[in-house]
C-alpha cells in the first residue's frame, strides 16, 4: 500500500498552514476527505440535485436510486442483514439519542439499570441520563482498570435483573482501547440484554462486522470515516426497528394520516423524518468505497504501524506520559506533558502545523477517573505517515523548549 | 422511450372504465393496499369458492391510470382461475414488471397475454413500479389472509 | 433584475434531460443550488476542512468562525435579536420535532390542547401528534375555507384556556396561500399563547422577520433556500431556549458531567448536540448571501408576476383546475386535470423535462378536506422564468393529447 | 506570531506559581467559572470590607498557562483595590483582549501595566481567549453575586 499515494487523494495536504505542510492528527474528531467524497457532493449538485422519494420525475428518480444505493454500500459494510436495518440520520449523536428516546419510551421504567462505561463520550452517556431524569433510571458505570480496559468480570457484576440495556463504545476516542464487545454482547445476550455499541471510533479504524457482533445496535459517524458532515448512521436489528415507535415525526416517515389517527411508513423509512441529507449520504457512497479501495486490512495495519511507531517514539521524550495502556489499542493515542497543559501543547503544535485535539474529548467520566482536567490527543487517519509522527515529535520538543523544560 | 408504450389505449381505456369495479356480494377474502407515496389505496374482494377457485374479484379504490389499469386486467385475468393458476399469473405479472420477463404461462390465452403485456411499459418508469403492482400485491395478501393491510413500500 | 444571468449561476439548467433544457418547477420540494454554495462547500472539504468549536488549532479555529458567521448571517436575514437564538438542526422537521418534544415534555398535560390548521404539512403535525399519543393532548385544526385561506375567526374560536401551543405554515406547500400568522401571533399572545411558525414555503418566498412577526418559535429548511441538503434552522426566542429542557444529549452540548449530574452549556449550543453539518452550515451562508444579492423584494416581485402569469395561462387549458384560490398567494400552484390523474401528468411532464411533483405532497388532512387524493404541483424558484410557465403548459397540452382529452 | 510573545516569561512563571492561590479566610464573595470546551475551572474567593474595597482575592482551579497566569496576576491587580476600580481594571483587560486596545488607567502603575499587558498576545489566538478571560469574569461575577457559576460560553 503507497500511502503517499493514497494521501494525494485528499486535496487538504497540498495547503500549508503557517507556511508549513499540515500535519493532521485529529481524524478521531473528524477525518479529512477524499477527493472523490468532494467531488461527488459537487458533481450531484452541479448535474443531479433533487431531493429523493417524493416526486416522480428523472431527477428524483435517479437521486433516489443513488441514495439507496449508498444505504446499501453501508449494509455491505458492516455486514447488515437487510438494508432496513440502515437509518441514515445526522450524526452518531442522533443515531444513540433516536435509541435512547425510543428505546426508553417503551422498556423503561422507574428503577431500571442502563448500564454503560465510564469509557463513554457524552454523546453515549447524555441521552441515557434523560431517561435517569424522565423516568427514574438508574445509570451503572462499568470501571476500568489503570491500563484503561474494561474490567469484564466488573461489568458481568453490574448486569442484574433489572438491567434493561447495555451501552458501551467499541473503541475509545482517549485512550485507544479496544473494548471486547462481542464478549460483553455475549454475557447480555444470556440474559436477554440488548447491547448499543457506540462505533463512532471502530467505524474508521477497525473492520466492523454487525453479524458476527450480534448487536442490536450499532451507532456510527459519516464524517469520521471519510465523509461529509451532516451524515450519520444507526444499525439496527429489524426486529428492534419494527417494535419501536418512530423518533422524528414528519414528511416521508408516515403511512396514512389522519385528523385522529397516523400510522407509520415501513422500514427504514419509519425513521427518517423529513428531508434527508440527499447529497451527503449519496456522496457517503465514495467514502465506503474509498475505504474499501484502500481495503480495511491495510488501513488497520498501516494504523496499528503507526501507533506503535508512534508510541515507542512518544515514550522517549521526557516528560511525556502516556494515557492508558489498553490490552488492544488502535489509531489513538492520548498523552500529558508533566509541566505543560494540553491547550498549550495544542497552540503550541500548531505553530508547526500539527493539528491535534487538547480538553477532555467530551469524556469527562474518563477523565475524572483518570484525575486529569486534560489530555492532549493525537490521533490517526489513513494518510498519516511516520513522517508525520517525526513532525508531531520534533514539536513536542519545542515545546518543552518554550516551556523550558528539562 | 415512447410515452405511447406506457400509456397504450388499452391502459387509458382500463383506467377510464375499469371492469369489476366495486364490492361483490359473497366476498369471503378481502385486503387494502396502499401506497404512501401518493395516498393512492386499493381494496380488493375475492370471493374462493369451496374447489379454491376465484370465483368474484373486484376493487374500489382510486389511484393513477396505470394502477387503475393494472387492477382492472388483473381482475378480468384472474377472475375464474384457480388459486394456485391465480398464483402464478401475479408471480408471471411482477417478474415481468421487474426483470422484463416474458409472459409464458398457458393459462392465459392470447388476448389475455395481450392485456397483461400491455403494462410492460411500466418497466421503463421506477417511480411508476408501484403504481402498477399495488393491487397485485393486494390480492396476494387477500388470498393469504395473512395481514390485511399491504404497503407498496415493504413489497416492493 | 436580469433572470438569465441569475440562472446562469445555477450549475444545473446547462444540463439536458432527455434531450431537453429542464425546467424544474420542484422548488418547494427543494430548490436548486448556486454555484456560489457548491463551490463553498467544495472550497471549504478540500483547503479548510475541520470540525469545529472542539480544537484548538488553525483549521478548526478557522473552521468555528466561519460557522459563526453563518448563525450571524441567519440572525440578520431573518432579523433576530441574538445569535443565540438560532439553532442549527438537520431540517425543519426536526426544528419543530425539537420544539414539539420540549415544549411538550415542560408544558403539556392531559386534556391540554394544541392547535394546528389543516393547511399543515405533516412536519408539523406529526411531532405534535406525539404529545397526543404520549400526554393525552388534543390537537384541534383550525378550518380552511373554499378558497384554501385559513378563516381566522373560526380559529379564534378554537382558541381557549386548555390551548398550551399554536402551530401553522406562514406560507402552505400545495394552494400556496399566505397566511396571516402576524394576526393569528397578536391573537395568541393576548392570551399568553405562544406560536410556532413553519416557515418552510415563506423562508424561500417572502421576507422573513421574526422580530415584527412576534412568533415564538420559526422553523426553516436551508435547502429549500437555496442551501445545502442536511441543514435546518429553529429561530426561537430567548426565554424559551432558556426555560426548556434541551433536545439531543451528547457532545457540545453539556457543560459539565458528572456520574450524577449533568449540566447543560449556555446557547446555542445546548441545542447542537453532536457534530453538527459543519461544512453545509458553512456553505450556507453563502445561499443567504445569494439571495441578498438578488434582494428579497425582487424575488418577491419576480415569482408574484410569474405566478400571476402561469394561473392566466393555466387556467385557459380546457380541464385544468387550479387548487385553492387564497387572497395571498406565493409561490406554488396545485391544479389537477380532470380525466388525468396527476402521477399520470408527472409522468408525461417529464418526458418533456418538465419536474412537477404530483402526490398529496405531506398534506393528507389538507388533500382529504380538497376531497382529492392527490394533486399536481407546480412551484418557483427565482430561476424561472414565463418561458418554463410556457413549456409547462405545451406540456400539459401533450399530457391531454396522450389521454385524447377534448 | 511568534509563541514567545504568547508564552512570556513572566506568564511562564505564572503559570508554574501563581499567586494568591487557595480558599483566602473570611471571604465573603465566590464564584466559579468554568470552560466547557475543555473542563477546566476556576473557582474565586474575595472578601470585600466595608468600605468596599477588595481586601482579599485568591482562587483555586486548574487550567493552561495562560489561563492560571491570567488568574494569578488578576489577583495581583486587584487586591487592594476599591470595588469601582477593580471594576475598570476587568473592562480594561477584558477591551484588550478583544480590541488589542491599551491599558489606559492610571489605577495600575507602570509595573503592573507590564503584567497585565504580557497577556495581550492572547488576542491573536481566539481559541484561547477563554483561557486568558475566564478569571475575569468570574470575578465580575462574584463581585455581583447575581449568579453562581460563569460559563465562558456567554460572556465572551
Ligand atoms: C410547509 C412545509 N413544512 C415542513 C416541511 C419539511 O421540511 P424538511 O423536509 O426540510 O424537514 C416542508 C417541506 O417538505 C414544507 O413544505
Ligand atoms: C466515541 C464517540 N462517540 C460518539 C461521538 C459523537 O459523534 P458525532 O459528534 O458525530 O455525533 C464521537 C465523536 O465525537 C466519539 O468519538
Amino acid at each position: 500500500m503507497n500511502i503517499e499515494n493514497i494521501k494525494s487523494q485528499f486535496p487538504i495536504f497540498s495547503k500549508k498552514i503557517n507556511g508549513k505542510q499540515l500535519v493532521y492528527l485529529d481524524s478521531s474528531n473528524s477525518s479529512q476527505k477524499p477527493a472523490s467524497v468532494i467531488n461527488r457532493l459537487d458533481s450531484f449538485y452541479k448535474n443531479e440535485f433533487s431531493n429523493i422519494g417524493r416526486s416522480i420525475h428523472s431527477l428524483s428518480v435517479n437521486a433516489t436510486n443513488k441514495f439507496d444505493e449508498t444505504r446499501m454500500s453501508v449494509k455491505k459494510f458492516i455486514n447488515a442483514n437487510s438494508k432496513e436495518e440502515i437509518i441514515f440520520t445526522k450524526n452518531a449523536t442522533e443515531s444513540i439519542n433516536l435509541v435512547a428516546s425510543t428505546f426508553g419510551q417503551q422498556n423503561i421504567k422507574t428503577g431500571d439499570e442502563i448500564l454503560i462505561t465510564e469509557l463513554e463520550h457524552h454523546s453515549n452517556y447524555v441521552p441515557w441520563h434523560y431517561l435517569r431524569e424522565n423516568k427514574g433510571a438508574v445509570i451503572k458505570f462499568a470501571p476500568i482498570n489503570d491500563d484503561g480496559d474494561i474490567v469484564i468480570s466488573e461489568l458481568e457484576k453490574l448486569i442484574n435483573s433489572k438491567t434493561k440495556i447495555i451501552a458501551v463504545t467499541h473503541l475509545s476516542n482517549v485512550t485507544g482501547t479496544i473494548v471486547p464487545v462481542k464478549e460483553i454482547i455475549d454475557i447480555a445476550h444470556k440474559k436477554n440484554i440488548p447491547v448499543l455499541v457506540d462505533g463512532c471510533q471502530s467505524a474508521p479504524h477497525l473492520k466492523i462486522d454487525v453479524k458476527d457482533l450480534d448487536c442490536d445496535f450499532y451507532a456510527i459517524s459519516g464524517h469520521k470515516v471519510y465523509g461529509p458532515t451532516g451524515v450519520g448512521i444507526l444499525y439496527a436489528k429489524k426486529k428492534w426497528l419494527e417494535q419501536l415507535p418512530p423518533y422524528m415525526g414528519g414528511g416521508g416517515m408516515i403511512s396514512e394520516v389522519k385528523k385522529d389517527k397516523i400510522t407509520y411508513a415501513q422500514l427504514p423509512e419509519k425513521y427518517e423524518a423529513g428531508t434527508m441529507p440527499t447529497a451527503e449520504v449519496i456522496a457517503f457512497n465514495e467514502s465506503i468505497k474509498f475505504m474499501e479501495s484502500v481495503g480495511i486490512e491495510n488501513l488497520v495495519s498501516h494504523e496499528r504501524e503507526l501507533t506503535n511507531y508512534a508510541l515507542e517514539k512518544l515514550k522517549t521524550i521526557n516528560s511525556v506520559c502516556i494515557v492508558g495502556n489498553p490490552k488492544n489499542k488502535a489509531g489513538v493515542i492520548s498523552f500529558t506533558i508533566k509541566g505543560v497543559h494540553p491547550h498549550d501543547i495544542a497552540t503550541i503544535l500548531d505553530e508547526d502545523a500539527v493539528a491535534i485535539r487538547a480538553g477532555h474529548h467530551c469524556c469527562q467520566i474518563l477523565h475524572e477517573k483518570l484525575k486529569l482536567n486534560a489530555t492532549a490527543r493525537v490521533s490517526f487517519g489513513i494518510y498519516n505517515t511516520k513522517e508525520d509522527v517525526d513532525i508531531l515529535c520534533k514539536a513536542i520538543e519545542n515545546c518543552r523548549k518554550v516551556f523550558n523544560l528539562k | 422511450m415512447d410515452l405511447k408504450e406506457l400509456y397504450q389505449d388499452i391502459i387509458l381505456e382500463h383506467g377510464k372504465s375499469p371492469r369489476n369495479y366495486g364490492k361483490c356480494l359473497g366476498y369471503n377474502h378481502n385486503a387494502i393496499g396502499h401506497n404512501p407515496l401518493c395516498g393512492d389505496q386499493v381494496h380488493v374482494y375475492l370471493k374462493l369458492n369451496q374447489k379454491k377457485m376465484v370465483e368474484e374479484l373486484t376493487f374500489e379504490g382510486s389511484g393513477c391510470a396505470i394502477s387503475i389499469a393494472s387492477t382492472s386486467i388483473m381482475t378480468e385475468l384472474v377472475k375464474g382461475k384457480s388459486f394456485q393458476t391465480a398464483k402464478k399469473i401475479v408471480a408471471e405479472f411482477l417478474s415481468m414488471i421487474k426483470t422484463g420477463s416474458k409472459i409464458a404461462t398457458k393459462d392465459l390465452n392470447e388476448d389475455q397475454k395481450i392485456k397483461i403485456m400491455s403494462l410492460s411499459g411500466v418497466k421503463q418508469y421506477p417511480m411508476r413500479v408501484k403504481c402498477a403492482t399495488l393491487s397485485w400485491h393486494t390480492l396476494v395478501s387477500a388470498m393469504d389472509k395473512k395481514i390485511d393491510d399491504v404497503n407498496t413500500e415493504v413489497v416492493d
